[in-house]
């Protein structure tokens, strides 16, 4: 801690009294839904400049430098429209279950809401997240490296129970179309094993409904799978026998490998991580104690373990793993470090239960190339200046 | 389900159920010119799109960075190597039934939902001449878009032999937990360039002001 | 569902174009901090009237009756202030540990977020919660019967990290005092072993700071334990060899038995549980499906299990849980049930892992008589009429 | 710790260590009559609780409901039974250091941290005095307040005996978890009064407008 300021006796924020603590202040309920202290205005959701050109066709980055433990707050989570973001009246919100199934059927929020449902704690992560990064570092701070991704507890019904009410054909569906009310009326197509396994219908995220800008009152949670699956105003099922290749599944979203074809259907966002503080921008405030923290997780289930190297990926050591571990989940994980004041590189690395490695940049590269935008889930690496600055950068 | 929901009507089916598959189900019937096309192109769509579908104003180009060879092989050459500077979507493009779902659902942006079926017909065949997919005096409807379907430049693009679809899916790259004395020494090969320090604003304004860090002021060089 | 309205052809809901579907909608980070629909303002933090005097020593409540899962959006959280709320500037806090010290220390907001720091889930209950119930029914619904209940992920340093940094006499240090910077000074005692167990000194609360009407930038996180020990605003912490007996430990917070003597120092909140949906004041839809859904925790550990009965206590079933099951964190659990229109007496039951079982009004009132205010646990019983209304009702 | 944070100064130890303990522990010097007290007291207390401690305005009041008979003992009689309407705050408190320590660091209530250490034992002094604790003449001080704590109404009225402080503490009702055919017949006992149905205000405004259930209209009467 730096000296105490002013008067040798100490420091005056502890010998002045503060007006907190010598007037009344404000009384329960002056704000009926609260909202963050002024002083954390800095961080905010924010577009990448340049990335897109209209801003209702774009992103917002989650300020990930920012936030503590796997809980993303609903006012701060990512956003990603295709044509704009509406406020939909629950009221004249229905959800049509059609297609290859015995009964056609319509339901209300109201009948909704009176299924069995579930909540369960799972990332979404965009595609597209790290996707300015294949080539080379573009963006300075891990908001925009990775804050297309949110984390939040979901609550719904199973996409499962709905099947199973409207009788889909168990022989020959095996995708599911799922559209959204909005303008772009965003589709994709859903596996069958996905969409019977943990898929839900969820009106519920971090305890209330749904924000308009993630989906209100109804979105498609497809734990583990990209975010663009994850279909906001949810209105309509289809079960059929084919999967759609809708716009966002054959002209977005496809992956281009270096022989000029674009891999289809890419949806699993594999194990991945990053360290969010320090990251880049960052400057550290002074030598000495600096906890490393950050995020790991893994569209195929649970994350076993996450190494941090300080040395560019020279050595590794296990970080520790805040609890709850939960499958397809953001879990927390920090090392405690002592920074003296030189170079370092800082990299994380997720291992998830199936035995599945964090991949380089390099690795990945060899195999996927430069340019197929979706899917970078390679390691981070922010280099630590002697003069405390942070900042993104790749190695050979 | 116990008497919760109730059987939709068809005609509540039929007015959801637009999407249109690449084996063409859902596809209504219709048809429209290019001719037709290029006036609800120049009314409707020029103004985002540019008058050739080739503005970068508002969207990646729509055509563009295809070639008769392509067309014959059903594969886009630009797509590999630096070529092409931007990839246009009909470049990318492998069904042409995603066109036409996609522009009838959303399309004109500002007004999604507004086009007619015989608008849709025309309108595509229009951005398919754009793209020397069909010639100008082409009807397009829903016989001879399969044929349409057999010139698309990129129908041959598209591979889904990955592991990336199913959650049990084999991972196409296959790393390793080394925990000492891994690899080459590091050598940062990329890093931000000067100029774009301040380019997402000052980053001191995008970070706490308390706290183990700070956010770095970008509108002053590093380290000072 | 209701039959489709209008054309027999169908609900014009679905005929008709609605306009979310045929607009451009808004930009990404229209808002930079995202709020919920407009559709949702029924959901607020409320008084109860009558209840306090001034409010700024007052609570707000919960509206738990509208809640799914177990995270409580941060601003919807119930408030208690003694002194209103204030909005505490971070640069000019402390927090100074003192008293059986080997050195008494000042902590800056900097140095604090420098240390090894954890991230979990826990409720916090007030320890008046569902108070004006102890004699008879009071008010309507779950907002006001149990509302002072909220549970959200916190983040912040173990206060043994640091009685241990300050080198706090393990010999005489048995109990220590939290000190508030707000005008009431609240101020509790914790005993030693809690205190070296899993209490926090936190700074993150749903993975942003907390918010300023919790206590932004520090609260102490005391699991398990009533709310008023979380002391918000926290700028002190003295480490003695005897309790305080500060004014919310020995004029309130202080259980009056029968015997006309109080209990002081009483902490824990045990074992409990509530239905939120349906509960007092809500009109069921129709009849039919309905899920019988609401709340356990507890002070001691895990909730085992959650027993709901429909007939007022003669018979039990146990619910469904939701994962995960966290200790001193909420539990949300669930009973399928299909309501034939007649009258119903919903309870539910909770037991912890210590094999504790949530008592009747009658069991409780037995041992503590109806004028202790705090600590009512007992199980709580709606009534469905056969009109659909349910209503708050204690049976003899 | 390592390097983390810096040692107290003695002057912010003092001027944030403000707690005084039953045992008097913290406990600055200083006096105050009874006389002096009323001054304090009707510059700054009694426009919130009263002239006499009796008010209920902003608070419970501070006085009453405490007998010599109390003192004597060190219990309040009117805790049991439905004698008194309200605890007053003199009725409950077993610590005359909770008192002083309370008064110091929080009233007057939109003012706190503005009273001397004189004017705290004063006003202390004037309220002990309005409850019959001390007389008229008394002059409250680190020394006599020994025995004021020795003649408190409900000094004797704590209990620590009991399982709620320790996480491990032995809980006081044992309830079973019977499954079925469990007690008597259900029959209520207690309902909100048809005349309270309004009193939080009109619960259809305080339940979300769509799902499983609506809140009732309690503007209207139950069942119309
Ligand atoms: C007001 C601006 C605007 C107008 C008018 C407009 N578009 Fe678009 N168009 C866009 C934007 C923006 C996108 C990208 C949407 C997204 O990100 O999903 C787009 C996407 C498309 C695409 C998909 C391209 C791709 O690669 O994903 C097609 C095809 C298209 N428009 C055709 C049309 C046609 C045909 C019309 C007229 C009938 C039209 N557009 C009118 C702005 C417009
Ligand atoms: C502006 C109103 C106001 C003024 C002026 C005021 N008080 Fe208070 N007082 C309150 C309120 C409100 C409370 C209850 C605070 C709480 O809930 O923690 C209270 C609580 C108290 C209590 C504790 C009572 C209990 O049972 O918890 C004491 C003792 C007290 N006041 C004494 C004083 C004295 C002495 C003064 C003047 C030096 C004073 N008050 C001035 C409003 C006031
Ligand atoms: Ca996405
Ligand atoms: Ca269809
Ligand atoms: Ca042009
Ligand atoms: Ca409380
Ligand atoms: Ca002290
Ligand atoms: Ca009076
Ligand atoms: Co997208
Ligand atoms: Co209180």
């Amino acid at each position: 801690a730096p000296a105490p300021r002013g008067a040798p006796a100490g420091d005056p924020a502890i010998l002045e009294r503060q007006p907190w603590n010598t007037s009344l202040g404000k009384p329960v309920a002056a704000r009926g839904y609260g909202l963050p202290s002024p002083y954390e205005a800095n961080l905010q959701r924010r577009e990448s400049p340049g990335l897109t050109r209209v801003n209702a066709a774009s992103v917002s980055f989650a300020p990930l430098q920012g936030l503590f433990g796997i809980i993303t707050p609903s006012g701060l989570h990512f956003e990603r429209h295709h044509q704009g973001w509406q406020d939909v009246d629950p009221a004249k919100h229905r959800l049509m279950v059609h297609g290859l199934v015995r009964t056609a059927k319509v339901y209300t929020m109201d009948d909704l809401m009176r299924l069995p449902s579930v909540s369960r704690i799972h990332f979404i992560e965009c595609g597209a997240n790290t996707g300015m990064e294949w080539g080379n570092v573009a963006v300075p701070t891990v908001q925009y490296t990775h804050g297309m991704l949110s984390c939040s507890e979901f609550t719904g019904v199973r996409l499962s129970t709905l099947l199973d009410d409207c009788g889909f054909d168990r022989a020959k569906g095996r995708y599911v179309l799922a559209e959204g009310a909005d303008g772009s009326g965003m589709t994709r197509t859903v596996a069958i094993d996905r969409a019977l396994d943990d898929v839900l219908v969820a009106w519920g995220q971090n305890g209330e409904m749904l924000r308009p800008e993630n989906g209100y009152p109804l979105r498609l949670v497809v734990p583990g799978v990209q975010g663009v699956s994850w279909v906001k105003w949810l209105r309509r099922i289809e079960v059929g026998d084919q999967p759609w290749a809708a716009k966002d599944e054959a002209i977005h979203y496809v992956d281009l490998m270096p022989d000029g074809r674009h891999r289809q259907y890419t949806s699993i966002q594999e194990a991945k991580s990053v360290i969010t503080t320090p990251s880049g921008g960052q400057v550290l405030v002074q030598q000495g104690a600096c906890e490393v923290t950050g995020l790991a997780w893994s569209g195929r289930g649970k994350i076993k373990r996450v190494d941090v190297s300080l040395d560019g990926g020279r050595s590794w050591t296990p970080a520790r793993l805040e609890t709850p571990v939960l499958s397809k989940a953001l879990t927390r994980f920090s090392l405690s470090w002592r920074w003296d004041g030189r170079a370092a590189l800082l990299q994380s690395r997720a291992v998830d239960d199936t035995g599945y490695v964090q991949p380089t940049t390099r690795l990945l590269r060899e195999v996927r190339g430069t340019k197929s935008i979706y899917h970078n889930n390679a390691i981070q690496t922010w280099r630590v200046d002697p003069n405390g600055e942070v900042s993104n950068v790749q190695l050979a | 389900g116990e008497g919760v929901g109730r059987p939709a009507t068809p005609a509540e089916v039929r007015a959801w159920d637009i999407d249109v598959r690449p084996d063409f189900q859902g596809l209504p019937r219709g048809s429209g010119s290019v001719l037709r096309g290029q006036e609800v192109w120049d009314a409707k769509c020029a103004s985002c799109h540019g008058t050739f579908g080739e503005s970068n104003e508002v969207f990646t180009p729509l055509v563009g960075g295809t070639t008769a060879e392509d067309q014959a092989r059903g594969r886009v050459a630009a797509l590999t190597g630096n070529g092409h500077p931007q990839r246009t979507t009909l470049m990318k493009v492998a069904t042409v039934s995603t066109l036409f779902d996609y522009i009838r659902r959303a399309m004109p942006w500002d007004a999604p939902r507004t086009l007619t079926d015989d608008d849709t017909y025309a309108v595509l065949a229009y951005l398919l001449n754009l793209g020397d997919v069909v010639p100008s005096d082409f009807v397009l409807d829903q016989d001879s878009i399969r044929a349409v379907q057999q010139r698309l430049p990129n129908r041959n693009g598209m591979n889904r032999a990955h592991g990336l679809w199913d959650v049990k899916g084999r991972p196409d790259v296959r790393a390793i937990a080394c925990m000492k004395d891994c690899g080459p020494e590091p050598r940062v090969a990329s890093t931000l360039p000067d100029f774009a320090r301040n380019a997402h604003g000052n980053l001191a304004e995008q970070n706490r002001t308390f706290g183990p860090v700070r956010g770095a002021d970008t509108t002053r060089p590093a380290g000072a």
